[in-house]
């Protein structure tokens, strides 16, 4: 069937050879083009690595600009204002006396975004937080993706029996809802220290919620990752493949998991996102990040005891969390509309 | 309807705790005025409801708050607020037992004519019926509460069998019940109080009757209870007053308990007049606000309780009684103070017994210049302590609850933690495990926070129940010793102190203020401070009172 | 059409029953969770804690228990909660889930509503300014934690704001039933319900635009325009239609998780008793009952969620309705 | 960049011809490219259309033709694209019209459209009814009965059978024969002066293409109206048209009546294109196959093909299938049970010499490339026969030895794009089969595959390249270098040609006979275009529903043909002839039947009769 084809103006090359030849071009040099040339995937992609960079340097504004230990109690610290010395956690002194309040954004070096319940910096502990929610994230993602690359690959390619027990296996976890499942098992290794050989992981350590979180979405990735490794598998270049009598083990390598890739990269912004809100979430519920580590959950929760008299600090890790999101969010569609127009939809 | 009499709002007159009690003391003098209270409808909200409601059962400060005007025991303690309120009085006994038989045999003589809400009349066979309950219901405190009574060893090994035969012994025809002990008991008037000893209908069955309710001899009885949303509390038709110091007559006629909401929400609809009182503390958050906001509103009581840190005795580093003393030396008990809402709310102590509790001496060893109170930490002293023990650098995790007071005195003491040189993790855990989990010796729990409410005013109920070697059984959910304290001569000692209290109770009062600083000098535990307790009503609610045992009693309280 | 409907439940008990084997096998992986001690009470004796513990059959071996814990679920419906003692499993769920439905129902028609509108009006005016501003809410919509917006809410209408004209009239949180006055019913979940839609409606109508967008791509589209149907009727009955199917069945399984339990942070943050909430405190104390009946419940609601797509799914697509 | 010229034949419709529906003069049109750089595509074109005239528009792929007729319709993109010129329908100044007037006055009642995809076409979820209805009543508002009334009446004038009970079926229910009946009979709805058919019958089965054809030619006639008929293919041009516009890469380059295009063209392109077009019938009397003529495109001198020189080696066979079966069951319900199974391929039994092209002809869902797939073990479904190559039986090999002997046949795929690996370059993909089979060293490979780029007319300096750098033709080339690459001794070719321009086609078509030439291959050559097989094969088997019905030297068969399915199958053909119209009116509308048998069905024995040295028949 021949087709005129409206949108392509520009013919390919002539079909005769030769001419002077553009330098080749592959499919990820061509992807990275693609994000090059779109201003939104440029401005977000911007706007991530200062949020990256600005959490990197934590320890710099911690140490330099606000001059204290976002981990350590200043119950009973004080501060300068206007030249005169009072206590960040200032006690009540009007009706019955009830009642300690942090002191409030100074929009100073110090105490910019005032202090916490136990009288740390809040910007200090924002930006500490911001690393582990963003290193939880970024790690729970990886996990994720390498999990459900590899459930689906093979239930995808071996199909059959192997692709029943698994489709069947993630549909179970499917049924579960998220918020329980992820709530479950951080409660079930909430009390626990895990010692595989010399591997020792406290429940404290950010490895929990990493683990928890990377496995909640496992079905969420795995099932679309299968279709698609089912329709690669039965793609024509693959038929090409085996009629050409390459052996089956290249062919996953070489020919279906490098076209997979794009299916996994293209969810990597947008789970990565939601795994910024899930870990948000959990640690909202207190199942997740555990203290004296600070995320920018843990960061909403300590401001939710201060709502109605310090609300920015609920605020604060509120908008880095919808900041960042949307910015993932943003990347996500453009890296989606070059690299897998079709076969990602939604979330 | 009866005309307003009352032109004052009662919560101009009721700003403080001493107010009150003076008020309580007065009472009398208002007594026509009350009746023209009589009527209306109180409404009391809780974040979540608390189980069962069965007396035998249930073992939580909110519903025995309710059990105060629902049930009555053979006697109880004293329907009034203030000091007062710790006082043992006559309630379905007629009056106060005949002790005989060297403090081992009660002799009570029921009051006639009292009848429970579904119409029955109250007889000797609901009295035995009801002991026999106890231990039938797997009763919380059957085992330590009730296992002096003779034949009580059978109906802890045999329970659906109990009879408590010996132990229990009735005349019906002389309406009278005599409880025989193996051993005088000081405190078991006190244990008959709680309201796991309420009488109950003799055919009540003899298991958890859950969110059933039970007929019961109170003012009040439950109409219904979803413990997912609501309860709701109506006048006992077949009430009449019998004793005002046991069981007055209430002055509202329904009471609507609803469940669920957040503190923040309770908060709101008070100050909203949608609400009448909390049962939860307002949040922290609030206090500031509340306090200039609506003065008249907040009620504030000491409560027979403490906050305490258990450090476990028998786990490094905490092994090293150096290392317990120098974290005592080493908390800044203001800063703690500061996290509960401040002064007006907390008042740090170092010694187990809380203030105005018998036996309770002023005493504080771990402070600047040691005397009767705190007053700021002695790190110096801390360090070198830790110094000397040698444990610097080990690694400690302290147990929370995950409530934000109990988190932050977590947070709180993983900062002194590290800064006296230890590894120093929180691991937070819902309050409901967590109070078993770190009882329990296999969880291998060094340090966790936690409280402990007086069952009843008496010092053994802190110092022998919380350190004494009876209550530490390893390898057991149920091990109410955390610290895992069991000191051979301490604890000789406290059995001598609770036999004293049978015949000379001030000398035995005396003994325990010893023995309070002599578990201090070991220091098995931080004491953290003692709590106060926040009551914060609508304006239209009236005449506050606050009984140590039963905190507010909501029936003695009126609505506009 | 009834060995299809009896193969559909077939697969639904295989899955729920391998789901309540799963959590059985967590409960008794977690420390602390042996719950004896907790019924028995603070400060209980040792004899006591073992009466409780062979009262409740925990001294029985796993699968016994396990056995039990279903007959009484499903056949003598007396399960009772191991931490509250006496409370009833099935009445308590079964008095919560008329809260989850509410929320999640209303919230629904909300989301379904504005999603539906957001997405063709952006469609519509693709990439000019109302689809500009519209996709930029959506996309914040989607951003924002459902608990931090509903903190948020409550900030403003119970705090801030609420002695003012604009929000006096909010109750305060919590659940009314419909049956006591649907007037405060409807009042007291307003704030929930628009808390809970906002994360959907940004995510239904950005589906919706890309959807309407990629079926104007279509050749049967250009045949709608060729034969001279107005530019609304090709938006609104050949566009639309044809990409609302993934919103649909979007819809239905986000419909089931929710009503399934979750609304859990939406529940949590307005104190609404729900199946969500009831869960969350129930795992939150080890409570295996509850636990146990949450989580089956909620798996029912996916799993039916599943089905009633899959139908949905043939009723609105002619394509699948394949003999 | 040289001016343009402009065809002056264009402005000057033919004196005495009725006044013209349709005039376009000096018609631009210019999208917009990702980087916002507006790219012209249609560069001034000028044409008219008579009422009651049928002029066609016809070029190869990227020439215009589709732009230009969604740009007179105004359906292109006003974001993207960019129409400037004259453009007048039946008095209407289409481009100066707002969108609103454009559909009160002129989609759909000026002039109509029916599109090349009858499958896509339709929309999936509205009955045919619905949309009928729909587009009678929104020209004219009418009671839902009468329209009802009429939409029936519209579906049995364009011949569907049964017209009342199919109105309320999904377009999914209907075949594509069908579905192009209905979009015409949409097309109808408020009786239009212009129809523009873009490209309607390419997407058809040739005998399906027939019956649309001639439907087309009737109703034109009843309804008087003028059409643009929008085609690549010549034969339907010849078939159709009073006059025909040539375009190339957006220009016209010829305009005439059409037997003065076909017998006398001026234009050099317009030579070229007709020399590379295989004209059935023009191979008879060749007793070998035949190479296109090359055709210089600067002076249209076309060099005659030269016949292929190398004569099959009729000794022992080198391929032989028999009774090759292929079946697939049929899952239905939510059960996923078997409902049915497909008999794709039924007893199907050949044998292919050395040297030898074989074609396998007949139309979509025959079974002709499953049969192709079968030999090699591709096909899926449940196989059973025999397929020995040599002495070796490929179907009773284990999947080791299986994939070495797969060395031995090769395929040339339909879709030279999809078979290529998107994310390997061209070197990659050449060499890795020779290094799978260890053919020898990777230097070796990586010369070969530079000396094969050269032999398919390739650069190897483009071995560094990735799929998507290449146009059509020339990834077909890849594909038969790579299958090249491990010296097969059978390639079968699945529609290996049928994706691409005429001319292009010719080249490729060229190249397989210089390969079979010189090395001897033997060819299983897959097609449903009876033209190329005329020209190819040495001889043709006919495969109707799964089954040959009728095999022989391609000689026999396409002079002689014995089997109603082959004579229906040849004459269908629409030949690039003006002189050789040959379309019947009223021909009865035919579907093609998908072999779906119940379960237990059991297929009939079969007997054919020789017809003449090796021509068999199937007996029916």
């Amino acid at each position: 069937m021949t087709t005129d084809q409206p949108e392509t103006g520009s013919m390919p090359p002539a079909d005769a050879a030769g001419g002077a030849l553009p330098p080749p071009a592959g499919p990820w040099r061509r992807a990275l083009q693609g994000l090059a040339s779109s201003r939104t995937a440029v401005l977000s992609g911007l706007g991530l690595v200062l949020i990256v960079l600005a959490t990197v340097l934590a320890p710099v504004y911690a140490k330099h600009v606000a001059q204290t230990d976002p981990f350590r109690s200043g119950l009973s610290a004080k501060i300068m204002i206007d030249g005169k010395r009072s206590p960040v956690m200032e006690r009540s002194t009007e009706g019955l006396g009830l009642g300690v309040t942090p002191i409030g954004p100074t929009w100073g070096p110090k105490y910019f975004l005032g202090a916490d319940t136990q009288g740390r910096d809040v910007a200090a502990r924002l930006l500490y937080g911001g690393q582990n929610s963003l290193v939880i994230a970024g790690a729970a993602t990886l996990l994720c993706l390498v999990c459900a690359a590899v459930i689906g690959i093979v239930a995808g390619y071996a199909g059959g029996r192997v692709d029943t027990v698994l489709s069947n296996l993630i549909d179970m976890i499917w049924a579960f809802p998220v918020y329980l499942l992820a709530i479950s098992l951080s409660i079930v290794m909430l009390g626990k220290t895990f010692e595989i050989g010399p591997i020792h992981i406290s429940s404290s350590s950010l490895v929990v919620p990493i683990i928890i979180i990377g496995l909640v979405y496992v079905p969420y990735v795995a099932r679309p990752v299968r279709g698609r490794v089912i329709a690669i598998t039965n793609s024509d270049f693959v038929l090409a493949a085996r009629g050409l009598g390459i052996r089956p083990s290249r062919i996953l390598w070489r020919h279906i998991l490098p076209n997979v890739a794009t299916t996994l990269i293209v969810f990597a912004p947008m789970l990565m996102a939601l795994n910024i809100v899930t870990e948000s979430s959990l640690s909202f519920l207190s199942v997740g990040v555990q203290a004296p580590n600070a995320s920018w959950g843990t960061i909403l929760q300590d401001g939710q005891a201060l709502l109605y008299s310090r609300p920015v600090v609920s605020m604060a890790p509120g908008i880095a969390i919808m900041v960042t999101v949307m910015l993932l969010n943003l990347f996500g569609d453009v890296l989606r509309d070059i690299l897998d127009p079709k076969s990602v939809r939604g979330r | 309807m009866i005309t307003k009499l009352t032109p004052a709002r009662p919560g101009r007159w009721a700003a403080t705790v001493a107010t009150i009690a003076l008020l309580a003391g007065l009472a009398p003098g208002f007594a026509a005025a009350q009746d023209a209270h009589r009527g209306g409808t109180l409404r009391l909200v809780s974040v979540s409801s608390q189980g069962t409601l069965d007396p035998h059962v249930n073992y939580t400060s909110q519903f025995w708050q309710l059990y105060a005007f629902l049930y009555d025991g053979l006697v109880g303690f004293k329907k009034v607020g203030g000091p007062e309120s710790k006082e043992v009085v006559a309630d379905l006994a007629a009056a106060l037992p005949e002790v005989s038989n060297d403090g081992k045999t009660y002799t009570f003589t029921l009051r006639k004519g009292v009848k429970f809400s579904n119409g029955k009349e109250m007889t000797t066979d609901d009295v035995v019926a009801s002991f026999q309950r106890i231990f039938k219901v797997l009763g919380p405190t059957a085992g330590t509460f009730y296992n002096g009574i003779v034949g009580a060893d059978q109906c802890l090994a045999a329970p659906a069998d109990c009879t408590l035969a010996g132990g229990i012994v009735a005349d019906k025809a002389a309406g009278t019940v005599t409880i025989n002990l193996v051993a005088p008991d000081p405190e078991f008037l006190f244990k008959l109080s709680a309201p796991h000893a309420s009488i109950l209908p003799a055919e009540t069955t003899a298991k958890d009757n859950g969110n059933a309710p039970i007929p019961g001899t109170g003012a009040y009885m439950v109409k219904s209870y979803d413990p997912n949303n609501s309860m709701v509390i109506v006048r006992n038709p077949a009430f009449s007053e019998w004793s005002k110091d046991a069981q007055p007559e209430g002055h509202v006629d329904e009471i609507d308990y609803t469940f669920g909401g957040t503190e923040e929400a309770a908060v709101n609809a008070i100050l909203n007049g949608q609400a009448d009182w909390m049962f939860d503390q307002p949040p922290a958050d609030r206090l500031a606000e509340l306090s200039t906001a609506a003065p008249d509103q907040i009620h504030l009581a000491p409560l027979s309780a403490w906050w305490y840190a258990p450090m476990n005795v028998n786990l490094a580093p905490f092994n090293d009684v150096r290392v317990r003393q120098a974290l005592n030396y080493a908390i800044d008990r203001d800063a703690l103070v500061s996290l509960f809402g401040g002064p007006a709310l907390a008042q740090p102590v170092c010694q187990v017994l809380p203030p105005e509790f018998p036996g309770h001496v002023d005493q504080c060893q771990y402070t600047l210049d040691p005397g009767d109170s705190w007053s700021a930490p002695d790190m110096d002293k801390a360090m070198q302590l830790v110094e000397e023990s040698g444990t610097k650098g080990e690694k400690v995790t302290i147990v929370t609850e995950d409530n934000a007071a109990s988190r932050g005195i977590g947070t709180y003491l993983q900062s002194v933690l590290s800064d006296l040189g230890y590894e120093a993790a929180v691991q937070t855990i819902s309050g409901d495990i967590q109070f078993t989990y770190i009882q329990n010796t296999n969880n291998k729990v060094q340090l966790s926070i936690s409280q402990w409410y007086a069952d009843y005013p008496a010092a053994s109920n802190f110092l022998n129940v919380l350190f004494g070697c009876d209550s530490f059984h390893p390898g057991s959910d149920a091990s109410i010793n955390i610290a895992g304290f069991c000191d051979k001569g301490i604890d000789d000692r406290m059995k001598a102190a609770i036999a004293l209290g049978a015949t000379d109770p001030a000398a035995a009062d005396a003994e325990w203020a010893k023995i309070d600083g002599a578990v201090m000098e070991a220091a098995p535990a931080l004491p953290l401070f003692t709590p106060k307790q926040v009551d914060l009503l609508s304006t239209r609610v009236g005449n506050y009172a606050f009984s140590n045992q039963y905190h507010w009693l909501i029936a003695n309280a009126w609505v506009q | 059409m009834l060995a299809v409907i009896l193969s559909r439940l077939a697969r639904m008990v295989v899955v729920m029953v391998g789901i309540s084997v799963i959590t059985f096998l967590i409960f008794f992986a977690t420390p602390g969770a042996d719950p004896a001690a907790r019924i028995a009470g603070r400060n209980a004796a040792p004899e006591t804690v073992t009466a409780v513990r062979h009262d409740f059959g925990l001294d029985r071996p796993i699968w016994v228990q396990y056995g039990v814990m279903m007959r009484k679920m499903f056949v003598t419906g007396d399960l009772t909660s191991f931490v509250n003692r006496g409370q009833k499993i099935v009445p308590t769920l079964t008095a919560a889930a008329p809260v989850t439905l509410s929320l999640v129902a209303g919230a629904a028609v909300l989301w379904m509503a504005l999603g539906a509108a957001t997405g063709i009006i952006a469609a519509a005016f693709k990439d000019r300014l109302p689809d500009k501003i519209l996709m930029g809410v959506s996309m914040m919509a989607v951003a924002m934690p459902v608990f931090w917006v509903g903190e948020m809410v409550n900030l403003v209408t119970q705090s801030r704001l609420h002695d003012t004209w604009a929000f006096s009239w909010v109750p305060p949180l919590g659940y009314v039933p419909l049956s006591e006055s649907p007037a405060r019913w409807f009042l007291a979940l307003i704030f929930p319900w628009i808390t809970l839609s906002f994360l959907y409606i940004g995510l239904y109508g950005r589906m919706l635009r890309t959807g309407i967008i990629e079926t104007y791509q279509e050749d049967y589209i250009r045949t709608a325009r060729a034969k001279g149907l107005t530019a609304r009727r090709v938006l609104l009955k050949h566009a639309t239609r044809a990409a609302i199917i993934p919103v649909v069945i979007m819809f239905g399984m986000d419909f089931g998780v929710l009503v399934g339990g979750a609304a859990v942070l939406t529940e949590v943050v307005f104190g609404l008793n729900g199946v969500g909430r009831l869960t969350y405190q129930a795992l939150k104390v080890l409570d295996l009952p509850m636990i146990m009946a949450a989580v089956l419940y909620a798996s029912f609601f996916v799993v039916l969620a599943n089905a009633v797509v899959d139908l949905l799914c043939i009723l609105i697509d002619p394509r699948l309705r394949r003999k | 960049m040289t001016e343009r010229p402009t065809f002056p034949m264009a402005d000057h419709p033919t004196p005495g011809a009725p006044s013209p529906i349709l005039s376009i003069r000096n018609l631009r049109v210019a999208f917009q490219g990702a980087r916002g750089a507006w790219n012209e595509v249609v560069h001034g074109l000028s044409l008219t259309v008579a009422a009651g005239e049928t002029v066609a528009l016809v070029g190869e792929s990227g020439s215009g033709k589709s732009v230009t007729s969604l740009a007179l319709m105004r359906l292109l993109d006003p974001a993207t694209s960019r129409i400037t010129g004259q453009v007048t329908l039946d008095g209407a100044e289409v481009l100066s019209l707002s969108e609103a007037e454009m559909v009160a006055r002129v989609r759909g009642r000026i002039a109509a459209m029916i599109f090349q995809e009858p499958m896509t076409s339709l929309h999936p979820i509205y009955t045919v009814g619905e949309q009928l209805i729909e587009a009678l009543c929104c020209h004219r508002p009418m009671p839902r009965a009468e329209a009802r009334r009429a939409a029936v009446a519209l579906m049995e004038r364009v011949r569907i059978p049964d017209a009342a009970r199919r109105l309320d079926d999904y377009p999914h229910a209907f075949s594509g024969g069908m579905r192009q009946r209905v979009m015409i009979a949409m097309a109808l709805a408020s009786r239009p002066k212009l129809l523009i058919a873009d490209e309607p019958t390419t997407a058809l089965d040739v005998t399906v293409q027939g019956e649309i054809l001639s439907l087309l030619k009737e109703l034109q006639e009843d309804y008087g109206m003028a059409m643009l008929f929008i085609t690549h293919d010549m034969g339907v041009v010849a078939e159709m048209a009073d006059r025909t516009v040539v375009m190339l890469r957006g220009d016209v380059v010829e305009e005439g009546p059409t037997a003065q295009v076909f017998h006398a063209p001026r234009a050099p392109y317009t030579r070229a294109l007709l020399a590379s077009v295989p004209a059935l019938g023009s191979m008879r009397g060749e007793p070998v196959p035949l190479r296109f003529p090359a055709i210089d495109p600067a002076s249209g001198a076309a060099t005659p093909g030269l016949p292929l020189a190398r004569q099959p080696d009729l000794g022992t066979p080198l391929l032989e299938v028999r009774d090759l079966v292929n079946r697939f069951d049929v899952r239905g319900g939510l059960l996923r049970r078997k409902v049915a199974r497909v008999h794709a391929v039924e007893n199907v039994s050949f044998a292919i010499h050395p040297a030898e092209t074989l074609a396998l002809v007949g139309e979509s869902g025959c079974g002709k490339s499953t049969t192709g797939r079968s030999i090699i073990r591709l096909a899926g479904g449940t196989s059973s026969g025999s397929v020995r190559l040599d002495a070796t039986e490929l179907f009773t090999l284990s999947p080791g030895r299986l994939r070495l002997q797969r060395r031995e046949i090769q395929m040339i795929p339909q879709d030279p794009l999809a078979s290529l690996n998107p994310r390997m370059t061209i070197g990659e993909a050449l060499v890795e089969p020779f290094l799978e089979h260890r053919m020898g060293p990777a230097a070796e490979a990586r010369a070969k595959a530079a000396r094969l780029m050269d032999q398919v007319g390739l650069s190897p300096a483009m071995l560094e390249r990735f799929p998507h750098e290449f146009s059509g033709g020339q990834r077909q080339r890849l594909c038969i270098a790579r299958a090249l690459m491990l010296d097969p001794r059978v390639i079968i070719a699945d529609e290996s040609v049928s994706a691409l321009d005429v001319s292009v086609k010719a080249q490729v078509v060229n190249l397989l006979l210089d390969i079979q030439e010189r090395t001897g291959i033997a060819f299983l050559f897959i097609s449903h275009d009876i033209a190329v097989v005329e020209r190819i094969s040495h001889r043709i088997a006919v495969m109707y529903q799964g089954e040959i019905v009728e095999i022989g030297p391609r000689a026999a068969v396409m002079e002689t043909p014995q089997h109603p399915y082959t004579r229906r199958l040849i004459e269908a053909v629409a030949v690039p002839d003006p002189a050789r119209r040959h379309l019947r009116r009223t021909q009865p509308p035919s579907e093609l039947m998908n072999p779906i048998r119940p379960l237990d069905f059991v297929p009939p024995e079969r007997r054919y009769r020789e017809a003449g040295p090796g021509h068999f028949v199937r007996e029916d």
